[in-house]
């Protein structure tokens, strides 16, 4: 294989050795880790609204408000947002990236970190609703 | 078919110890152990939740002093642990032994703490769910210490052989992260298993 | 409504049933699906009550929408995949809208109506409704076989029965489900759904017949060997009657003391049932007082028939295998004495 | 390229070369040299000593499929005695058992570990690696699965098997309900099997994380791989629920502990959290790896790339994520909170979502292909006529109200049958037909093939569909007869009928395989004309699995090699020693090199350890501090740090 060759499939190609992810990340820094926010923000957001939220039900039930179940709703919904805040700005961000490769990547998983946190909210939103016609103490004995 | 050599591995490295694939394993290995710890503190108190008094009435809750003694031997050694692999890094023999002894020496000092905490207790494992959760999260937690010593005594015995070189090193970094975990989960066990029943 | 003869009915001969239901099969086997899903005594598709009538509905909605789904996605795979030939390939844009309207809209059109439906008629068979329960009944779930006790408004144990569960037409009755051994599940799908009964726990179910009948119901949760023979019969009958009925089973055996009962108290029956009035008032098997009252024997296994009663004594690990009552085999004229006196405890 | 790329041609396998010149491209010296160094060892002693992946992943699916034959015969029985009322073949005792036993084993020992070998067996030939990361612990875990699934089979030819069903609800399966053996095999069996998918799961992840092919960046990874990836996840994060909840239920029997015990303030509904908490996520399990076959098969049959990459992506990652938040769904009936259950029916109808975005990608890909209907693509066709019913009636059950009705019925045995059958076992069939040219080097016969995919979907319609009726009619599950006069008989003879169709339908594949592998024509290299890289190597793949490790491009390394006329691939790595390309966790650079361990017997002995151990306790504890030290001593053998390689 000729010098020639090489030189003319090094942007298609992975000779790029030198140039690890973490030389990435270091040159991005924290930019680096935003397509990440979305994937790992929505279950937290979920998992903190549904399974505290149903580990107060009684407890609610109990106190006879439901204000801390409002307060949790919000903050669920803000770990969302933040989700969704990140992957926009990553999906802005991975225009200006280098190699093409990479930002494609980039795009990828700042798309899927996205619609997971939308995905999420509305998970929220299915669940936070319907609550409203709904008896706290229902179905406790 | 004609092949186009687009990577050329002759020179890459073939021993990095910090990025080898088992270090990534080892990460697997304590994410699992660590839903593991997850799920029996959740299970603590949802039996908590289950019952009208926690500890059950006329049992009391651990004592503090072991427990805390603990707390402190475990993060040393994990101290004593980064030491070595610092030393091992550098290709210092003597600092990876010194130290790899070290930190077996100061978990077998926590075992012998935990003993006497265990024979402490107040509730025997099969009076009360409490007694069982509480026996059964300690022991979890025991028998991780006693693999971990078993596992880094062997790595200890080695490193005074001269074991380990540069290129040989893999066993330390992995048992490394492993002892880090061991020692980091007693954290929220302490927490939960001491403190807790003192808030509640 | 089923009557009570046509309960009776299936309970014969095993043989002469294949062979019926066989012909059955061959001449109706195409439209089988149709007929069978609107008849029976156990069926959560012939409603007794407004409950189980809403869920009804509810299924016959959800069945509906699942077929026209079923029939638009498997029509487009089908023309998408080449039914007529020469179909061109969809544009990015068009298979962008394909994928939203079926794969994200149509799901969130069926996620809000399972929601909605699901909240309201969740709140309407759930709850109490209007507060006019005055009827309270604790089940317990034994293996294998249900210990009803009726309760007066202070709580306590009015009378004891097994097995069937009588109850007064359009009034909202409260079951309370308990169990001392394993879990049971209370289901009698003509009425209302099914709700666990856990030991350490005290559910409820509510259960308002709206019509006469009788019904059957089972345990729906798997509870050991003989889970599956674990059945009960419900009745609903007007106030009145219902009134008649509990003062009765509150009331000490009606049945004079006959030789019987020594046959029964010398076999060591006494030992597990209860028969009021008498000596005999073990705690583990069924209450005995009013046996003869009850449709069936064997929780809903077979007819209360002297045959029956006779076989089920005697051999009674043919009937239901594992059942923890052991087979007795008294002498001839003393099985005849028992019969009598089981018979009489009206 | 776009992310679609709708433009791109269709591929016809014709045009495909029947081999790739594997030796062609090194020389056949070093051809034989590498070879050599990858061989797996013959004969007998020889088998206890392999590690290669391929090796591996053929025995968890032959292994799989010997289960889900026997299994099968189970349900057979099952159906046999169900056939007619108050029927007497099976006693109560033996029913249970054999309830028990089928669906445990189709859920531990057939359907995850198959999944498992597809993913073994594959993944790494689709991520361009030359074998998984670990390879000795995957021989670890094979060893463990065998040994603990022919443990519990056994028990059941020993008439002691575990009889309080797969689910073992507390306090039937306590000591005072359950005696003898029976559920202490279920709860140690089943942990001990527990740790073969554990270990599987880490090495699938690390393999595709680290040892992708170079250029192979996460968005060019093959949604096969993507969907094993996203099961390898939920395995690590499921299965330690249920091992904690089977500890829990081992120890109350064994050593007296009070977790289930409502006296002294246990709680039954613990077991039902944890157990579930792993059981529903289990089903997604079984699941995901099946839609990533269904992807592959989707684009290989209709000849272009695939529409909606990111979005399978996110669906995939989205079924993952949900599924975590449904477990509650099967304890409607339990008494819960009214608002609490609430959650849940909005959580599991959610599901959904993902799943409508998957078929209508497919159908979108598939639409005005050329699309050509090989068995492959007819068992996928089939999922798709079975499985969006069961998706169907899975978001029906999502109802609160509905579900009081049809739970613990005959509608939810339908239901989840469709969903696992329809679900995994037809894509897994498919998978079967479409991988078996690249296993064995041989091709199955379309005729049979085609015959035996009618007669198992016509056989499973037959079975299941009535059961949604008897449910509804009111009958309940795990019941092992019923009285006469509710009129159910007529359903459940047909059930019989067509269960009998179904097995002589998956009788119809084992035969074709069998014949096949003698006598099936000789399957070229990418008989199918598939786009991703196990049709790179040779059929059967070659002991090294590429000669030269390949570089990638795209998401269709075949595709674009077959246009640019030439193949783009690693030189220098060693012909002496087992090498593989570390790449970078994200673009896949290439990082390091790794030099994977050969063939060792010393997995054998740890699991041997191991099980001893575990079944050891079925019958005391004291088999845990010995089981302990006992693989500690083989471990310390397996791990002894030696030079990476033998010094010439």
């Amino acid at each position: 294989m000729s010098k020639m060759d090489r030189s003319r499939n090094a942007d298609r190609a992975v000779q790029d050795t030198k140039q690890s992810d973490r030389q990435l990340a270091r040159q991005e820094g924290f930019e680096a880790f935003t397509p990440w926010f979305g994937w790992g923000l929505a279950p937290a957001a979920w998992a903190l609204h549904q399974g505290v939220g149903y580990a107060m039900v009684s407890w609610l039930c109990n106190i006879g408000t439901r204000w801390p179940y409002h307060a949790l709703t919000v903050l669920a919904v803000c770990l969302c947002l933040a989700g969704i805040a990140a992957a926009v700005h990553a999906l802005r961000r991975s225009r200006h990236i280098r190699p093409e490769r990479s930002a494609a990547r980039m795009r990828m998983m700042a798309l899927v970190g996205l619609m997971l946190s939308a995905a999420a909210l509305g998970g929220i939103t299915v669940e936070y609703v319907p609550t409203f016609w709904i008896d706290t103490c229902m179905g406790i004995w | 078919m004609k092949a186009r050599v687009l990577v050329d591995a002759s020179d890459i490295d073939r021993f990095a110890p910090h990025t080898h694939p088992l270090w990534w394993g080892i990460l697997g290995a304590v994410a699992i152990e660590a839903a593991v710890v997850a799920t029996l503190l959740t299970s603590y108190f949802y039996l908590a939740a289950q019952n009208p008094a926690w500890p059950p009435e006329g049992v009391a809750p651990p004592d503090l002093f072991w427990p805390t003694v603990v707390l402190v031997l475990l993060p040393l050694s994990s101290f004593t642990m980064w030491w070595a692999g610092k030393g091992s890094d550098r290709g210092d023999q003597r600092q990876l032994s010194i130290g790899v002894t070290a930190s077996v020496t100061l978990a077998v000092l926590a075992l012998v703490a935990r003993s006497f905490q265990i024979a402490e207790f107040d509730a025997s494992w099969n009076d009360h769910a409490y007694g069982s959760i509480l026996w059964v999260i300690t022991g979890f937690h025991y028998t991780h210490v006693v693999s971990a010593v078993s596992g880094t005594a062997v790595v200890a015995v080695l490193a005074w052989r001269g074991y380990f070189t540069p290129e040989r090193q893999l066993g330390v970094v992995v048992d490394t992260v492993y002892w880090y975990f061991v020692a980091g989960v007693f954290l929220p066990i302490y927490l939960v298993l001491y403190i807790a029943p003192r808030l509640l | 409504m089923r009557s009570e003869g046509k309960a009776k009915r299936g309970f014969g001969s095993p043989q002469e049933r294949v062979r019926l239901r066989l012909l059955r099969l061959l001449s109706s086997a195409p439209f089988a699906f149709l007929l069978s899903g609107c008849q029976g005594i156990q069926s959560a598709l012939d409603p007794a009550s407004r409950d189980a009538r809403l869920v009804a509905e509810l299924s016959w909605w959800m069945f509906t929408s699942a077929v026209f789904i079923y029939i638009v996605t498997i029509g487009l795979l089908a023309v998408g995949a080449g039914l007529f030939r020469g179909r061109k390939r969809l544009s990015f844009r068009s298979s962008t809208t394909l994928v939203i309207l079926g794969g994200v809209c149509a799901p969130i059109i069926a996620i809000i109506a399972i929601g909605v439906s699901g909240v309201a008629i969740g709140d309407e068979t759930e709850g109490a409704r209007e507060a006019g329960t005055a009827l309270t009944i604790e089940v317990v779930g034994k293996q294998w076989w249900w210990e009803l006790r009726y309760l007066d408004e202070a709580g306590e144990v009015i009378a004891v029965t097994a097995n069937e569960l009588h109850l007064p037409v359009g009034e909202r009755a409260r079951l309370e489900l308990l169990s001392d051994n394993v879990i049971h599940s209370f289901w009698a799908p003509n009425l209302q759904g099914k709700t666990d009964a856990i030991p350490g726990r005290r559910n409820v179910l509510f259960a308002e017949p709206a019509v006469e009948g009788v019904w059957r119901g089972q345990c729906a949760e798997f509870c050991g060997k003989q889970h599956t023979l674990m059945g009960f019969m419900v009745v609903a009958e007007p106030r009145d009657e219902f009134n008649a009925w509990l003062e009765r089973q509150a009331s000490d055996a009606l049945a004079p003391p006959a030789p019987g009962l020594d046959v029964f108290l010398d076999l060591g029956c006494g030992g597990c049932h209860t028969i009021r009035g008498t000596p005999a008032d073990g705690q583990k098997g069924p209450d005995l007082t009013h046996l003869a009252s009850r449709r069936t024997i064997a929780a809903a296994t077979l007819p209360n028939s002297r045959g029956n009663l006779g076989g089920w004594i005697t051999d009674t690990h043919e009937v239901k295998p594992g059942a923890l009552m052991p087979s007795f085999i008294p002498e001839p004229q003393d099985l005849h004495d028992l019969l009598d006196y089981l018979e009489a405890l009206h | 390229m776009t992310a679609v790329g709708i433009e791109t041609s269709g591929h016809d396998p014709a045009l495909e070369p029947s081999s790739y010149g594997h030796e062609a491209a090194v020389g056949r010296e070093a051809f034989e040299r590498i070879e050599r160094t990858w061989r797996s060892p013959a004969g007998f002693v020889g088998w206890f000593t392999q590690v290669n992946h391929s090796a591996i992943g053929l025995r968890f699916i032959v292994t799989a499929f010997v289960f889900f034959i026997l299994s099968g015969l189970l349900g057979l029985a099952m159906r046999l005695q169900l056939a007619m009322p108050l029927n007497e073949m099976l006693s109560p005792e033996a029913y249970n058992q054999i309830m028990t036993v089928h669906g445990t084993a189709m859920m531990f020992l057939f359907a995850i570990p198959a999944m498992e070998g597809v993913a073994i067996y594959v993944a790494p030939l689709m991520v361009g690696a030359r074998d998984m990361a670990f390879p000795r612990l995957n021989a670890f875990g094979y060893y463990v699965y065998l040994i603990g699934g022919s443990a519990f089979f056994l028990s059941l030819a020993l008439g002691m098997a575990p009889d309080a069903g797969w689910f073992n609800y507390v306090p039937l399966a306590n000591k005072t309900f359950s005696e003898g053996y029976g559920v202490d095999i279920w709860t140690t069996m089943i942990t001990f099997i527990e740790l073969s998918a554990l270990t599987a799961a880490v090495e699938l992840i690390v393999t595709i994380m680290k040892l992708r092919a170079p250029g192979m960046s996460l968005d060019r990874m093959p949604i096969f791989v993507w969907a094993v990836l996203v099961m390898s996840f939920m395995i690590l994060f499921a299965m330690p629920s249920v091992m904690v909840a089977s500890a829990f239920l081992m120890m109350d029997r064994l050593v007296d502990t009070q977790f289930f015990i409502v006296e002294n303030g246990g709680s039954p509904l613990l077991w039902q959290h944890l157990f579930w908490f792993f059981g529903h996520p289990e089903v997604y399990i079984i699941l995901v790896p099946a839609l990533g076959i269904v992807t592959s098969i989707v684009v290989t049959f209709s000849g272009r790339p695939l529409f909606g990459y990111t979005a399978l992506v996110l669906a995939i990652t989205g079924i993952g994520m949900v599924s975590f938040g449904l477990w509650v769904h099967h304890m409607y009936t339990t008494g819960l909170p009214f608002m609490g259950r609430s959650f849940f029916m909005a959580a599991s109808s959610m599901i959904a979502i993902p799943s409508g975005v998957q078929v209508y990608c497919w159908i979108a890909t598939l639409w005005g292909g050329k699309v050509r209907f090989a068995t492959p693509m007819l068992w996928v066709l089939a999922f798709f006529g079975v499985f969006i019913a069961g998706g169907l009636t899975g978001v029906m059950v999502a109802s609160v109200p509905f579900d009081r009705q049809v739970h613990d019925s005959y509608f939810v045995v339908a239901h989840f049958h469709y969903v696992l059958m329809g679900g995994a076992v037809f894509p897994l069939m498919g998978a079967i037909y479409y991988w078996f040219p690249k296993a064995t080097g041989r091709m199955l016969s379309e005729r049979l093939g085609i015959g035996s995919c009618l007669t198992v979907f016509v056989g499973f319609n037959i079975t299941f569909f009535p059961m949604h009726i008897l449910g509804l009619q009111g009958m309940p599950r795990r019941v092992y007869t019923y009285v006469d006069g509710l009129g159910w008989g007529n359903m459940n003879l047909l059930a019989t009928f067509g269960a009998f169709l179904l097995a002589l339908g998956f009788a119809l594949t084992l035969f074709n395989v069998v014949r096949s592998l003698r006598h099936g024509a000789v399957a070229p290299d990418n008989p199918w004309g598939g786009s991703t890289l196990e049709w790179a190597t040779a059929s059967p793949p070659l002991n090294c699995n590429f000669i030269q490790q390949p570089v990638v491009e795209s998401r269709r390394p075949m595709w674009d090699w077959r246009e640019a006329g030439s193949r783009t691939v690693v030189a220098g790595l060693s012909e002496d020693r087992r090498e593989t390309m570390v790449t970078t966790l994200l673009d896949a650079r290439p990082q390091s090199v790794m030099v994977l361990p050969g063939p060792t017997p010393w997995p054998f002995v740890s699991a041997v350890a191991a099980s001893f151990g575990f079944i050891g306790l079925i019958f005391s504890p004291w088999f845990f501090p010995i089981g302990f030290f006992a693989v500690f001593a083989t471990m310390v053998f397996w791990f002894w740090p030696r030079h990476p390689w033998r010094k010439k």
